[in-house]
C-alpha cells in the first residue's frame, strides 16, 4: 500500500463528534454539576456548563429572615468552609451597622477562619487527587486530617459541619477550656501530615505528568473572568484580601502569599498546599497572642440596621466571598446578594477545557475546587 | 539519551516516595471508632435534639420567634391566678436545623439541645409534632439498642 | 461454628422446628447476604454529602458494614443515600436514577432536606419538599442537619434490620428499561 | 475403562480449578478491601465473620439476588456474551499454571509443551470481552472505556510478551513446568537483566488487567464505571470475577517465570507458589491504592517510548549473555 | 479599613453604561467583580462593582431600569466575568442584556417564566414562613 492510498483512506473514513453528558450525578463533578462535553475521540471540542441543580433560593430566603436567623443559612452555602461564610456574613452586617467587635473575638475569628481554610484545602486537594484517579486513599487521608479540625469545631460550637458560630457583634461562645492546647496540638499534628500529602503527590511522577501544563489560565484571563482566591494566585497575581484589604486583625500577622507561575492545575494545587502552611502560621501567631476579654455578645435583641447598603468581601478558602446587603431599616434585609467565589471560578472552565483530553476536564475541574452549594446558592 | 534514563529513574524514585507514605500508614494504627460497640462522647456543647425543662419555661416565645425554620409551635393560656399554662408546645424535627439559636436566646435555659444523636425512623410521622411537654418523648432514641 | 453465630438471621432457625429448618436457613442466608452488602450510589447532593464521605472516611468507616463500595453507576448499587437538598431541577434526574437502579433497591433519606425540605422548607421556590414528594419511597429517614456519621451508620443498621424482616426474594425479576 | 477414568479425572480437575478460581477471587476481593482499608488506617469489613471474611460471600449472594436489567437499546447478543468472554479465557489459562506438586502428583492440569504461547493467546482474548461490553452497551461511557481498553491492551501486549520471551530464552522451553525446573539452581529474578524483565512484565501486566495506575477503561472519575456501566447483578459479578482471576493469573505467571514458581526451601511447593503469587498481588494492591491514574495518551507514550524499547534492549542483552 | 467599593458610587443613565464601562476598562479596571440588582418596586437598580487589581482601586456603577423597559447593554465583551453574572441577573430579575453571547436562564429551569427575586414574585407551591 502506498502512502498516498493511506491518505485517501484517511479522507474517506467518516468520523463523528459526539456529546457526552457528565452529571448531574457523576462521581467527579463535586456534587450536582452538569457538563455537556462535545468530544472528538478523546479530545474536548466544546464544553457547556449547566448549573442550578442545587439552587435553593437562599437570596430569597434572606429577605424573609431576620439578620440573626440568616446565619444558619450561610453555613449551607459553602458547606466545606462554613465558618468562612459565617464570617463573611457577620462582617458584612457589622459593616452595615458600623459595629466593632472585641479584640478577643477578632483573634478567635481569625483562628477559626484559618483552621477552616486548612480543612477546606485538605478536602480540595484530596478530592482533586481522587479525580485524577488516586482512588480513595488520598481522599481518606485528607478527611482523616480534616476530622481533627472538625472535632475541634464540634467541641467549640457543637456541630460538625454547620457551625452557626459567628454572631453579629461577636461570637456565640468563648473558646472552651483547653481549646488553645488542642489548637496547638492540631498545628503540631498537621504540619508533618501536610508534608506527607505533599510527598504523596508533589514528587509523584504520575501526578506531575497529569497536572503540569494542564488547564493553564493566564494572568489576564484570570482577572478578566474575575477568578479569585488560590486559583487567581496560581496564575501569578499576588492578590490576597487578607493582605491587600485587611479585615479583622490580619494586618498584625506575618504570613506569605504563595503564588504560581503558569496558572495550571499543578500551580493551583501547589498554592493550596502552601496556603495551608501559611494558615497554620497565622493560627500559631494568633493563638500565641490571644488577648483576654469577652468575645460573646448579648444576643436575642432584634438587629435593626439603619437603611443603607454595605458590601463586604472576605478571603474565603475558595476565593473572594462578597455579601451585598441592602437594608430598609427593618429587621429583615431588603436584598442580599451573595457574590460567591466558586461561581466565577467555574465560569472559566469552558474556556480552559477546549482542546484538552476528557480526562483533563476532570483534572481542571478538580483543581478549580468548586462547591456546588456555593455556586448555586 | 542520558536524560531519558535519568527521567525514568527519577520517576521511579518519586513513585517510591508515594509508596513509602502509604506503607507507613499500612502499619499504623487504625483511627476508626467502631461505632455500635465503641461510641464517641458527645461534647458538652453538642447540639442534639431540642428538649425542654418544663418547669423553667416562662412562655416568653423568644425561641419560637428566633427559630429560622419555624419548627417550634407554642401556645399558652392564662389561668385564674394569672399564671401561664401550656396549651401545647410542639417541635417539628423534620424542619429543625439544629442551629441552637433557641437554646442561646432562652432567658431561663428552659429550652436546650440535648445529647441524643442516634435517630433513624421508618416513617416520618414520628418526627412531626413531637410533644415537648412529654418527658418520655425521646425514649427509644435516648437509649438505642444497637447490636 | 463460630461464624454462624455472627450471622444475624441464624437466630430465626430456632423458631421453626423440624422441616422448616432448611428452608428458613436458606432464606435467612439470602437475607443476610442482602443486608450485609449494601452498596450505595455515589450520590451527594449538598452538605450531607460531606458527612456521607466522612462516614466512609477512616474515622467512621462505613465499609465495616459492607456498605463501603460506593458505585458510580446506578445499575450496580443497592441503596441510594439521598444526601442533601433536592432542587426542582434535580428532581427529574433523581427519579431517573432511582428507576435505573435494579431491584431490590432501598432509599435512605439522609438529613432533614431529604426528609422534608428541612431548613429550606419555607420561602423558597426551588426546593422539593423531601424525597417522598418526588414519588420515591423511602425506607429509612435520618433527621439531622446534617446527621452525624454515627447517625448514618445507625440508619444503615436500621435498614439492615428492615431487610432481615422482609421476604428474601422480593424484587427478583427481569425488567427492561431504557 | 481407561477413558472413563480419564473423563472422571478431567471432571474432577475442572471442578477443582473452578472451585479454586471462585474461592480465590472471593478471597482476593476481601483481601483487597482489607489491604486498602489498612492503607487508609481503617478496618474494612468487620461485621460478618472474623474480620469480615464472609463479606465476599454476602456480596455474591446479593449480586445473585439482584434484578437483571437489560437496557432496551443494547446490542443483545454482544451484550450477553461479553461477560463470558471476559471470564472464560482467564479460566482456560489455568490449564497450564503449575501449582507445584502434592504427594508426588504435579498440580498442573496439562503441561502443554507450548504453555506460554497458549497463555499469551488466551490472555489476549479477554480484551474482546471488555470491548464487546463497551460496544454492546450502547452507552457513550462504555464505548469510550472499550476503545481505551482495546488500545491499551494492544500496546502493552508487546512489552509483556517480549519480557516473557526473555524468560523463555533463559529456560530454553515453552513448557511452564520446565521453566520452573530451569530455575532450580537460581530464580531468574536474581539475574540483573531478568530483574528488568520482571519489572517490565509486572508493569505491563498491571496495564493488561486494567488496574490503577492504568485503569483507564473503567476510570471511575471520568467514565463512571467504564465498560461495565450498564451491567448489573450477576453479569457485573462476572466482570469482577474475570478481573480478579486475571489478577491471580498475571501474578502466578510472574511468580512462575521469574520467581522460581513453586520452588523454595522447607515449605511444600504449593505453599511456596501461593505465597509468591499472593505476595505479588499484595504489592499490586499496594500500588493501586497509592497512585493516581495516567492519562490515555501518556499511557500509550509510556508503552511505546519507555517500556517497549527497554524490553527490546533487554532481550538483546539476554541474547548476548546466552551466546557469550 | 481599606477602600470600600460603595464609597465611590457613580450613578449613570443606562444609555451611557457601555461607554462608561469601556472608559473604566481602559483606565485599568480589569476586574468586574459583581453584578447584582435590587428590585426597588418602581424600578430595578443594577449595581456593578468594579476593581482594579493593579491600581488597588474600586468603583461602583449604579443604573436604574424602569420596569417596563428592562433592557441594557451587556458588558460581556469587555469583562468575561459579566457573562455568567448577567445571566444570573436575567434569571432572577428578568433584566434583558442586549448583545449578550448566550442569554439563557442559569439557575432556574429553562421553562420558567417568572423571576424569583422580584418583590412581586409568587408561586403556588411557595410556603411562607409563619411570622410571630
Amino acid at each position: 500500500m502506498t502512502w498516498s492510498s493511506v491518505e485517501t483512506i484517511k479522507e474517506n473514513i467518516h468520523t463523528e463528534e459526539f456529546w457526552v453528558n457528565m452529571g448531574p450525578q457523576h462521581p467527579s463533578t463535586h456534587g450536582v454539576l452538569y457538563l455537556e462535553v462535545k468530544l472528538s475521540g478523546e479530545t474536548v471540542v466544546d464544553l457547556i456548563t449547566h448549573i442550578g441543580y442545587l439552587h435553593r433560593g437562599i437570596e430569597k430566603i434572606a429577605e424573609n429572615r431576620t439578620y440573626t436567623q440568616f446565619i444558619p443559612f450561610t453555613d449551607r452555602l459553602d458547606y466545606i468552609a462554613a465558618m468562612g461564610n459565617n464570617l463573611g456574613y457577620v462582617l458584612a452586617v457589622e459593616k452595615l451597622m458600623k459595629m466593632e467587635v472585641s479584640d478577643r473575638a477578632k483573634y478567635i475569628r481569625v483562628i477559626i477562619a484559618e483552621l477552616q481554610r486548612v480543612a477546606s484545602h485538605l478536602v480540595g486537594i484530596t478530592t482533586f487527587a481522587q479525580d485524577l484517579g488516586a482512588f480513595a486513599t488520598p481522599l481518606f487521608y485528607g478527611f482523616r486530617e480534616r476530622e481533627k479540625i472538625v472535632e475541634l469545631f464540634d467541641d467549640i460550637c457543637g456541630n460538625r459541619l454547620t457551625y452557626n458560630y459567628m454572631r453579629i457583634g461577636g461570637l456565640q461562645f468563648d473558646l472552651p477550656k483547653g481549646a488553645d492546647e488542642k489548637i496547638k496540638n492540631i498545628i503540631k499534628y498537621m504540619r508533618p501530615k501536610i508534608d506527607d500529602l505533599e510527598s504523596l503527590f508533589s514528587s509523584n511522577a504520575i501526578f506531575t505528568a497529569r497536572t503540569k501544563g494542564v488547564g493553564a489560565l493566564s494572568k489576564e484571563k484570570a482577572v478578566n473572568y474575575s477568578v479569585t482566591g488560590p486559583n487567581l494566585r496560581a496564575s501569578g497575581v499576588k492578590w490576597d484580601l487578607r493582605r491587600d484589604e485587611p479585615y479583622l486583625c490580619y494586618d498584625k500577622f506575618d504570613f506569605d502569599i504563595p503564588t504560581g507561575v503558569n496558572g495550571d492545575s499543578w500551580d493551583r494545587y501547589k498554592v493550596r498546599i502552601e496556603e495551608m502552611r501559611q494558615s497554620l502560621r497565622i493560627v500559631e501567631q494568633a493563638i500565641g497572642g490571644l488577648p483576654e476579654g469577652d468575645p460573646t455578645i448579648k444576643v436575642g435583641r432584634i438587629i435593626k440596621p439603619e437603611a443603607g447598603e454595605s458590601y463586604m468581601r472576605t478571603e474565603a478558602p475558595r476565593g473572594e466571598l462578597g455579601f451585598y446587603i441592602v437594608s430598609d431599616g427593618s429587621a429583615y434585609p431588603y436584598r442580599m446578594k451573595i457574590r460567591s467565589p466558586s461561581f466565577s471560578n467555574l465560569a472559566v472552565l469552558s474556556e480552559l477545557a477546549k482542546g484538552i483530553k476528557v480526562a483533563d476536564v476532570v483534572c481542571v475541574l478538580g483543581s478549580l475546587d468548586i462547591v456546588m452549594g456555593d455556586i448555586d446558592r | 539519551m542520558i536524560k531519558y534514563f535519568i527521567n525514568i529513574v527519577a520517576g521511579a524514585i518519586s513513585l517510591m516516595k508515594g509508596l513509602f507514605v502509604t506503607f507507613k500508614n499500612l502499619f499504623s494504627k487504625a483511627v476508626t471508632v467502631q461505632y455500635p460497640t465503641q461510641k464517641l462522647q458527645m461534647t458538652e456543647r453538642y447540639r442534639g435534639l431540642v428538649d425542654l425543662r418544663i418547669e423553667k419555661c416562662i412562655k416568653c416565645y423568644m425561641c419560637v420567634k428566633i427559630c429560622p425554620t419555624a419548627c417550634l409551635a407554642l401556645a399558652h393560656k392564662e389561668t385564674a391566678e394569672k399564671k401561664k399554662e401550656f396549651v401545647y408546645f410542639k417541635y417539628n424535627m423534620e424542619l429543625c436545623c439544629f442551629c441552637g439559636l433557641c437554646d442561646q436566646v432562652c432567658p431561663t435555659q428552659a429550652i436546650y439541645l440535648n445529647q441524643i444523636y442516634e435517630i433513624a425512623v421508618y416513617g416520618r410521622d414520628k418526627l412531626r409534632d413531637i410533644d415537648l411537654l412529654n418527658t418520655e418523648k425521646y425514649g427509644e432514641w435516648a437509649h438505642p439498642t444497637v447490636k | 461454628m463460630a461464624v454462624a453465630e455472627k450471622i444475624p438471621a441464624s437466630g430465626l432457625i430456632e423458631k421453626f422446628p423440624g422441616g422448616g429448618i432448611v428452608l428458613t436457613t436458606g432464606e435467612s442466608v439470602l437475607k443476610w447476604g442482602k443486608a450485609s452488602s449494601l452498596w450505595p450510589l455515589t450520590f451527594g447532593l449538598a452538605c450531607c454529602a460531606i458527612e456521607m464521605i466522612s462516614t466512609g472516611a477512616p474515622r467512621f468507616d462505613i465499609d465495616r458494614f459492607g456498605a463501603g463500595v460506593f458505585r458510580a453507576s446506578p445499575r450496580q448499587c443497592d441503596v441510594m443515600i439521598v444526601a442533601g437538598t433536592i432542587c426542582v431541577k434535580m428532581g427529574d434526574c433523581m427519579k431517573r436514577l432511582y428507576a435505573q437502579m435494579p431491584e431490590p433497591k432501598y432509599v435512605i433519606a439522609m438529613g432533614n432536606c431529604a426528609v422534608s425540605g428541612g431548613i429550606f422548607y419555607h420561602d423558597t421556590y426551588s426546593v422539593v419538599k423531601g424525597t417522598e414528594a418526588l414519588g420515591i419511597p423511602v425506607d429509612v429517614y435520618i433527621p439531622g442537619c446534617p446527621p452525624r456519621p454515627e447517625n448514618l451508620l445507625f440508619g444503615i443498621i436500621k435498614l439492615q434490620e428492615k431487610i432481615l424482616k422482609e421476604s428474601a426474594l422480593c424484587g427478583r425479576k427481569e425488567r427492561r428499561v431504557r | 475403562m481407561v477413558s472413563i477414568l480419564t473423563f472422571i479425572i478431567m471432571i474432577a480437575v475442572g471442578a477443582a480449578v473452578l472451585g479454586f478460581i471462585a474461592v480465590s477471587a472471593m478471597f482476593l476481593i476481601w483481601w483487597e478491601r482489607k489491604v486498602s482499608a489498612h492503607i487508609q488506617t481503617r478496618y474494612g469489613p468487620m461485621r460478618v465473620g472474623w474480620h469480615g471474611v464472609l463479606q465476599s460471600v454476602a456480596d455474591v449472594i446479593k449480586l445473585l439476588l439482584k434484578e437483571n436489567i437489560v437496557p432496551e437499546d443494547v446490542d443483545k447478543p454482544i451484550w450477553w456474551l461479553a461477560p463470558f468472554f471476559a471470564v472464560v479465557p482467564s479460566v482456560m489459562v489455568f490449564v497450564c499454571i503449575p501449582f507445584g506438586n502434592l504427594f508426588g502428583i504435579d498440580l498442573i492440569a496439562r503441561d502443554l509443551n507450548i504453555g506460554i504461547l497458549y497463555i499469551m493467546a488466551l490472555t489476549s482474548i479477554s480484551v474482546l470481552g471488555i470491548f464487546m461490553a463497551g460496544w454492546g452497551s450502547n452507552n457513550k461511557y462504555s464505548l469510550l472505556g472499550g476503545m481505551r481498553s482495546a488500545a491499551q491492551i494492544v500496546s502493552y501486549e508487546v512489552p509483556m510478551i517480549i519480557s516473557m520471551v526473555t524468560a523463555v530464552m533463559f529456560a530454553g522451553t515453552l513448557s511452564m513446568q520446565k521453566i520452573v525446573e530451569a530455575q532450580r539452581g537460581m530464580w531468574f529474578i536474581f539475574q540483573p537483566n531478568m530483574a528488568v524483565a520482571f519489572l517490565i512484565f509486572v508493569i505491563s501486566a498491571t496495564a493488561e488487567i486494567n488496574r490503577t495506575p492504568f485503569d483507564i477503561p473503567e476510570a471511575e472519575s471520568e467514565l463512571v464505571a467504564g465498560f461495565h456501566t450498564e451491567y448489573s447483578g450477576m453479569k457485573f459479578a462476572m466482570f469482577f470475577l474475570g478481573e480478579y482471576t486475571n489478577l491471580f493469573i498475571v501474578s502466578a505467571l510472574a511468580a512462575t517465570l521469574f520467581l522460581g514458581g513453586w520452588q523454595g526451601p522447607f515449605l511444600p511447593p504449593v505453599l511456596w507458589f501461593l505465597i509468591k503469587t499472593y505476595g505479588i498481588i499484595t504489592v499490586l494492591m499496594w500500588v493501586r491504592w497509592t497512585f493516581p491514574r495516567v492519562r490515555v495518551d501518556q499511557l500509550m507514550g509510556f508503552a511505546w517510548k519507555v517500556l517497549t524499547p527497554i524490553a527490546f534492549a533487554n532481550l538483546a542483552v539476554a541474547g548476548w549473555i546466552l551466546l557469550k | 479599613m481599606s477602600a470600600d467599593a460603595l464609597d465611590r458610587q457613580i450613578a449613570i443613565p443606562k444609555e451611557s453604561l457601555l461607554e462608561t464601562a469601556r472608559r473604566l476598562a481602559s483606565e485599568g479596571f480589569d476586574n468586574l467583580h459583581c453584578i447584582t440588582a435590587v428590585d426597588k418596586n418602581e424600578s430595578i437598580e443594577l449595581i456593578y462593582i468594579l476593581y482594579s487589581i493593579n491600581k488597588h482601586a474600586c468603583v461602583t456603577l449604579k443604573t436604574q431600569l424602569a420596569l417596563d423597559d428592562l433592557a441594557i447593554e451587556s458588558l460581556a465583551n469587555i469583562w468575561k466575568s459579566a457573562d455568567w453574572l448577567e445571566r444570573e441577573v436575567y434569571d432572577l430579575f428578568g433584566v434583558k442584556f442586549l448583545n449578550h453571547p448566550n442569554l439563557k436562564r442559569i439557575l432556574n429551569p429553562d421553562d420558567w417564566d417568572v423571576h424569583p427575586l422580584r418583590k412581586d414574585f409568587s408561586r403556588p407551591d411557595l410556603i411562607k414562613k409563619p411570622k410571630y
